[in-house]
């Protein structure tokens, strides 16, 4: 987690917002702060005060399936990695007894008489990412939670699976400690039940059942796992693919029924369900796992009534499709799944969103507040001189030097090569030391610096921050990791310990005086945006960024705005979205910032990150543009299958027909009597491998719209899986209620279309009654939905992978769901995926945050870890451009050779290149053939050492 | 990478139980702790380098040496940096896939290359017989005979009697 | 006596470096035979670092993704 | 005319949500505070043991 490290992100922890008042711009903020009785400047997360603690508690972050101490850290990762007291269970604070951690502290951090505090803030917008809260126990009550010990929560079994976890990874039986035989994933726990309150999807609980019943049978391969469900609702991109695949490769069943009956008989679990077939069932299990849904966050209700802040009727913020991120005060915005139940991925995309909607709200002040850190400038003589090696050698308290002996480390270090200063330090990472570090690097005129102490993982950072101040490059340190990867692990032998620490820091100090000082690469950025794609998707992202400050050119391949937006006629929400592209249109065609092209082409995008040229194609001839990022919101197709008689028979729509048969007075829609609906038609496995994610929400709509202005005539919908995930799930109990009859078919019986002279009707196979039924169909309208739009040209133009299915591929699946592997291309919509319109508009702005991002900077910096080619040595073969992971080489013609260059925009430092470079042309950054081979020469001097002792006895012998 | 490494050893001698390749997630602790301890146990087992494979420590020394320059050749990293960019191209990165690819690609060029500098190393150290030779690479007379041909053509080497030396620069 | 073998490692920074670290957090113990190199990726890692590694006299080498 | 805004933004809750919304806001010149109830940012995040369908460490 970088939060922790970012010069801009202060974060406040133990802390709650009491007050807020003022309006956009200029919010005050009021936070209450309870104590944390461990001074956070001092801490440095050894652990000792855990270790020392005699109370031991609950441990709430394992699901309270373990114990842990009143002093504490919550887990080994936690940002700030600062140990903190439980006020509640400290004895020194509850009852004046213990003062043990205290007296263990090395660096004396504790703090027993810490006051709350109460701090005031000036801020110009908030955002609300409150998460969401945990399903009552009353509720799992019902299915014998708390009162058979091997019933257990999704969450509880996450804990089960970590190998850092409770069991240390082992699933056990909380009644007896042995391995489940049999387990039953239970579904819709806390979700779709109106009994508890709770009558929406949560949506994430189908896919992590399945994630979780596969962790499961990869520690457990005897296992058997049965699901339960009512629907299986995995609906997100590449969801389904993968569900299938691990039922096939885990051989789980999966069972359609309402949520089972739970009863404990004997040692073992008796399930009671009834199938769709009406049959009743009763089966025994060793473990039930509850799949318990996403409740609305505890603290909401007091949180909206102090900020004056709607919810819906569920707890959750109330937002409008058009404006998902909004709440109804101006300037407090929500994201993730406070907004409604929602998954990593798109948690992560309202997130981004989010930042982009105050971005665009504060425009005017970016920068203002943010701070620059500045450093002398580098003393580069110094640096060019043969290497004068400092070494500092860390006791981390008792950490290392209670284990490896520290001043024989440092004593043996200055005999090194190139050494000529060492010193043993308490703690390196104090501020204090850090001071003196600088003083030392002066004194001495080090020019190259190796600390031996933890990992550079957390502390590298800081220790290039130290010699920046002390007028070093960043790069000329090297770190001896001999805490985390020695003295922690070896602590039962210290010679052994010893032995390798010394190794390490004598590895390091030969990788070090390799360090070559490299210079941090910027790269400037043209300040504009190119957005492909003018309908939803492109103009909201265009009128994100062009709001945040930025010129921008859109461009769309047809003559008017809009795309698929434009046959859609009414909304769930009763939002109406004409009106919604209307406003988006009109907002984008008045904003100064935004160039429209229609009718527009993008022949050929060349360049990266910062620096793109593209040419754009009219009838009228062509121009040529310079930008900085690049958005494809390219959008998506109605997929016409060839099914059904689509096509053929003019009482056969789509549902996108539908929508424009809705609008209009009479016609084919008010002489239908009997309307029938089939789901998936072409989709999950036909001619589309995946599901399309909004057809379900679709059908429920249209069809209340149906019964809405004609409440006679009768409706069918016929499906695999509803999938009305969310709030929507309120749409299709209500739908049921209107009369909509829903019939569930089987993917090996699907629906067949049945010509009785001018006649239609549809032939289905109803489970519930176990025979063939015959409908009437006047109307026939299918979910037939959506295919990849011209995807595949721009992804060879720009070279950036798609999917199996033709979507394009996310440069991370969780975590970075709009950026793509090539840096400075961003994606959003139908492009990416099937979703419906508010999502749609959600990752819109995510991609124009991330796209904002080096506009606003205004320069692309880079890790000098890169690669570099010596192109003099370079034979221009091309292999290192060919695999290269991330499209950050290219071959240019130098002279008259091809030569292979590195575009230091893209390169992540990996290293393919060079380890495959047949002329040894390439150099990376810190991590040179040279410092490499250095430390292997380096490790084998202790081999030599041995040899040499070994001999040395047999001659004494 | 691991495929080819594993066949370079292998002509060299060493067993390949002694370089693994094995994956651990930031996660992953205990997996990662057993990856360590297991592989140091098996090592422990195979005992110093060269005594579970029977080979003496000059002739170790002498096929590393050999594999060292191989690896730093020209020839051969242009033929390991294209069968890898072939592999990428048909994406087929199953372990027959890749396996058949270097023993097809890789393995000949290994072998000759590997030899080739095993047997211009031992003649740079003075004269040998091709007996001795034999015995040192471990190469069999069809595979060396060309190579001290070839050598000799070129005017590295020449033959005396029953031994070949390098030749003398004129 | 036993034999100590003297191994020689080379871990992702993003993967086994950082489970190495995790490892120490959690005060697992193992052997302390191995010496560690870290890198930026395995893709980095080139059959020379693995044939110099054996050359100079490592017992055994161990790459971690 | 009206007082100058603020380039400062408060984000409530230190989720994945949270987080990700600090770090991007960050990135784009303002500054953040982060604001937990708890004692650690995170969220229920660190509590998954593997995400899917990658399964990387959550962290």
């Amino acid at each position: 987690m970088e939060a922790g490290r970012s010069p801009n992100i202060e974060i406040i922890t133990l802390a709650e917002l009491k007050e807020l008042s003022g309006k956009p711009g200029n919010f005050r903020a009021k936070l209450h702060i309870r104590p944390r009785y461990v001074d956070p400047l001092k801490c440095t997360s050894c652990g000792m005060c855990t270790t020392y603690c005699p109370k031991e508690v609950v441990d709430e972050y394992n699901e309270r399936l373990t114990f842990t101490k009143a002093a504490r850290i919550d887990y080994a990762q936690a940002v700030p990695t600062i140990y903190y007291l439980d006020e509640k269970e400290c004895l020194r604070l509850q009852h004046e007894s213990c003062q043990l951690c205290a007296n263990v502290c090395g660096p004396n951090a504790i703090v027993f008489d810490q006051q709350p505090e109460e701090r005031e803030l000036e801020v110009g917008a908030v955002v609300l990412a409150l998460g969401f809260g945990r399903v009552p126990e009353e509720v799992l009550e019902k299915y014998g939670y708390g009162k058979y010990p091997d019933v257990l929560t999704s969450l509880e079994l996450e804990r089960l699976t970590c190998a850092s976890g409770p069991t240390e990874g082992e699933v056990i039986r909380p009644s007896d400690f042995t391995h489940p035989r049999r387990i039953a994933f239970l579904q819709c726990v806390g979700s779709r039940d109106v009994t508890c309150g709770n009558g929406y999807c949560s949506s994430v609980c189908c896919m992590y059942a399945m994630k979780e019943a596969s962790v499961v049978k990869e520690h457990l391969p005897e296992a058997e796992i049965d699901l339960f469900f009512m629907d299986i609702r995995t609906q997100g991109k590449g969801f389904d693919e993968a569900f299938n695949r691990a039922v096939e490769k885990y051989g789980f069943r999966t069972i359609y029924a309402r949520v089972p009956r739970v009863d404990q008989v004997g040692r073992r679990l008796a399930l009671t369900y009834v199938t769709e077939d009406g049959k009743t069932h009763r089966d025994f299990y060793d473990m039930v796992v509850l799949s318990v849904g996403l409740d609305a966050p505890q603290d909401a209700e007091v949180l909206a009534e102090r900020l004056g802040i709607e919810l819906n009727h569920y707890g959750f913020a109330k937002t409008k499709v058009s404006t998902p991120l909004e709440t109804n005060v101006p300037g407090v915005f929500v994201a993730g799944a406070f907004q409604g139940p929602k998954d990593i991925p798109e948690s992560v995309v309202q997130a981004q969103a989010v930042a982009a909607r105050c971005s665009e709200l504060l425009a005017e002040v970016r920068g203002q507040d943010a701070i620059h850190k500045e450093f002398p400038p580098e003393d580069e003589e110094l640096e060019r001189l043969e290497p004068r090696i400092g070494v500092f050698v860390c006791h981390c308290g008792v950490n290392i030097a209670g284990v490896v002996n520290v001043k024989e480390v440092a004593r043996y270090a200055s005999t090194l090569p190139g050494v000529v200063y060492t010193e043993d330090v308490l703690y390196s990472c104090s501020q204090d030391t850090l001071n003196e570090l600088v003083k030392k690097i002066k004194e001495n005129r080090l020019n190259r610096v190796v600390i031996a102490a933890c990992s550079p993982r957390t502390h590298e950072p800081l220790f290039q921050e130290t010699l920046r101040e002390a007028g070093l490059n960043p790069a000329l340190i090297e770190m001896a990791n001999i805490r985390d990867q020695c003295a922690w692990v070896h602590a039962e032998d210290p010679e052994a310990a010893t032995q390798k620490a010394k190794d390490q820091v004598r590895m390091a100090v030969a990788k070090a005086a390799r360090l070559m000082p490299l210079e941090l690469q910027r790269v400037s950025v043209t300040p504009s945006a190119l957005v492909i794609g003018g309908g939803a998707a492109g103009l909201q992202a265009a009128l994100s960024i062009a709001n945040q400050g930025f010129e921008v050119y859109l461009v769309e391949k047809e003559e008017e705005l809009g795309g698929n937006l434009r046959r859609v006629t009414g909304l769930l929400s009763g939002e109406r979205p004409q009106k919604i592209l209307e406003d988006l249109i009109k907002q984008v065609e008045s904003h100064p910032k935004v160039k429209i092209y229609k009718g527009t082409t993008v022949e050929n995008i060349s360049g990266y990150v910062g620096n793109f040229t593209s040419t754009l194609r009219r009838e009228e001839g062509s121009e040529v543009i310079n930008h900085g990022v690049v958005i494809l919101a390219t959008g998506g197709k109605e997929h016409r299958p060839v099914l059904f008689g689509l096509g053929e028979n003019e009482r056969v729509l789509t549902q996108l027909d539908l929508e424009g048969e809705l609008e209009k007075k009479g016609g084919r829609l008010s002489r239908a009597k009997s309307i029938v609906m089939i789901q998936c038609v072409g989709s999950r496995g036909e001619d589309l491998k995946y599901c399309s994610k909004l057809c379900c929400q679709q059908a429920v709509k249209n069809a209340l719209r149906i019964k809405k202005k004609y409440p006679k005539k009768d409706i069918y919908i016929l499906f695999r899986d509803m999938r009305t995930y969310g709030f929507s799930e309120d749409a299709y109990r209500e739908a049921r209620k209107a009369g909509i009859i829903f019939i569930r078919y089987q993917v090996d019986r699907k629906p067949e279309l049945v010509k009785r002279g001018k006649s239609l009707g549809v032939k289905i196979y109803d489970a519930l009654l176990g025979e063939e039924l015959f409908i009437p169909a006047d109307l026939l309208v299918l979910s037939v939905g959506i295919t990849p739009g011209e995807n595949e040209e721009i992804s060879k133009v720009i070279k950036a992978p798609l999917t199996g299915d033709g979507f394009f591929l996310e440069a991370h699946v969780k975590l970075m769901p709009v950026e793509l592997p090539v840096e400075g291309v961003y994606v959003c919509g139908l492009a990416h995926g099937p979703k419906p319109l508010e999502e749609t508009l959600a990752q819109a702005r995510a991609a124009a945050a991330k796209a904002a991002i080096p506009l606003a900077k205004g320069y692309v910096e880079v890790a000098p870890i890169v690669s570099r080619v010596d192109q003099s040595k370079c034979i221009g073969c091309g292999i290192c451009a060919a695999l290269c992971p991330y499209g950050a080489i290219e071959m240019v013609k130098v002279g008259k050779r091809k030569k292979a260059q590195t575009i230091t925009a893209s390169c992540k430092g990996c290293g393919i290149c060079a380890s495959h470079c047949p002329v040894l042309a390439i150099s990376m950054g810190g991590f040179t053939d040279e410092a490499i081979l250095a430390q292997i020469e380096a490790f084998g001097a202790f081999v030599e050492r041995e040899a040499e002792e070994k001999t040395e006895k047999e001659e004494a012998a | 990478m691991a495929e080819a490494t594993k066949r370079i050893l292998e002509l060299v001698g060493i067993k390949l139980e002694r370089f693994r390749i094995d994956w651990a997630s930031a996660a992953e602790a205990p997996l990662f702790v057993k990856i360590v301890t297991d592989f140091t146990e098996a090592i422990k087992k195979l005992g110093p380098l060269g005594e579970a494979e029977g080979l003496e420590r000059e002739t170790l020394r002498l096929r590393l040496e050999a594999a060292r320059e191989l690896t730093s050749k020209s020839r051969f990293r242009a033929a390991f940096g294209n069968l890898a960019r072939e592999l990428k191209k048909v994406g087929d990165y199953s372990p027959e896939g890749i396996s058949s690819r270097v023993e097809q690609k890789l393995v000949p060029l290994i072998k000759k290359e590997l030899l080739e500098s095993e047997v211009k190393n031992l003649l740079s150290q003075g004269p040998v017989s091709i007996e001795a030779l034999l015995q040192k690479t471990g190469a069999t007379q069809d595979d060396i005979v060309p190579i001290l041909e070839s050598l000799s053509k070129k005017g590295k080497v020449e033959k005396q009697g029953d031994v070949w030396q390098p030749k003398a620069k004129e | 006596m036993g034999f100590d073998p003297k191994i020689l490692s080379f871990f992702c920074h993003w993967c086994c470096y950082a489970a190495a670290d995790s490892a120490g957090v959690a005060r697992y113990q193992y052997p302390p035979n191995n010496r560690v190199i870290r890198v930026m990726c395995t893709g980095r890692i080139d059959p020379r670092f693995i044939i110099e590694s054996f050359y100079v006299g490592a017992d055994g080498v161990l790459v971690g993704g | 005319m009206a007082k100058k805004k603020s380039g400062k933004v408060l984000v409530l809750g230190g989720g994945i949500t949270g987080v990700q919304a600090a770090l991007d806001l960050a990135d784009l010149g303002y500054y953040v505070y982060l604001v937990d109830k708890k004692a650690s940012i995170g969220g229920v995040m660190a509590q998954l043991d593997k995400t899917f369908p990658t399964n990387d460490c959550s962290i």
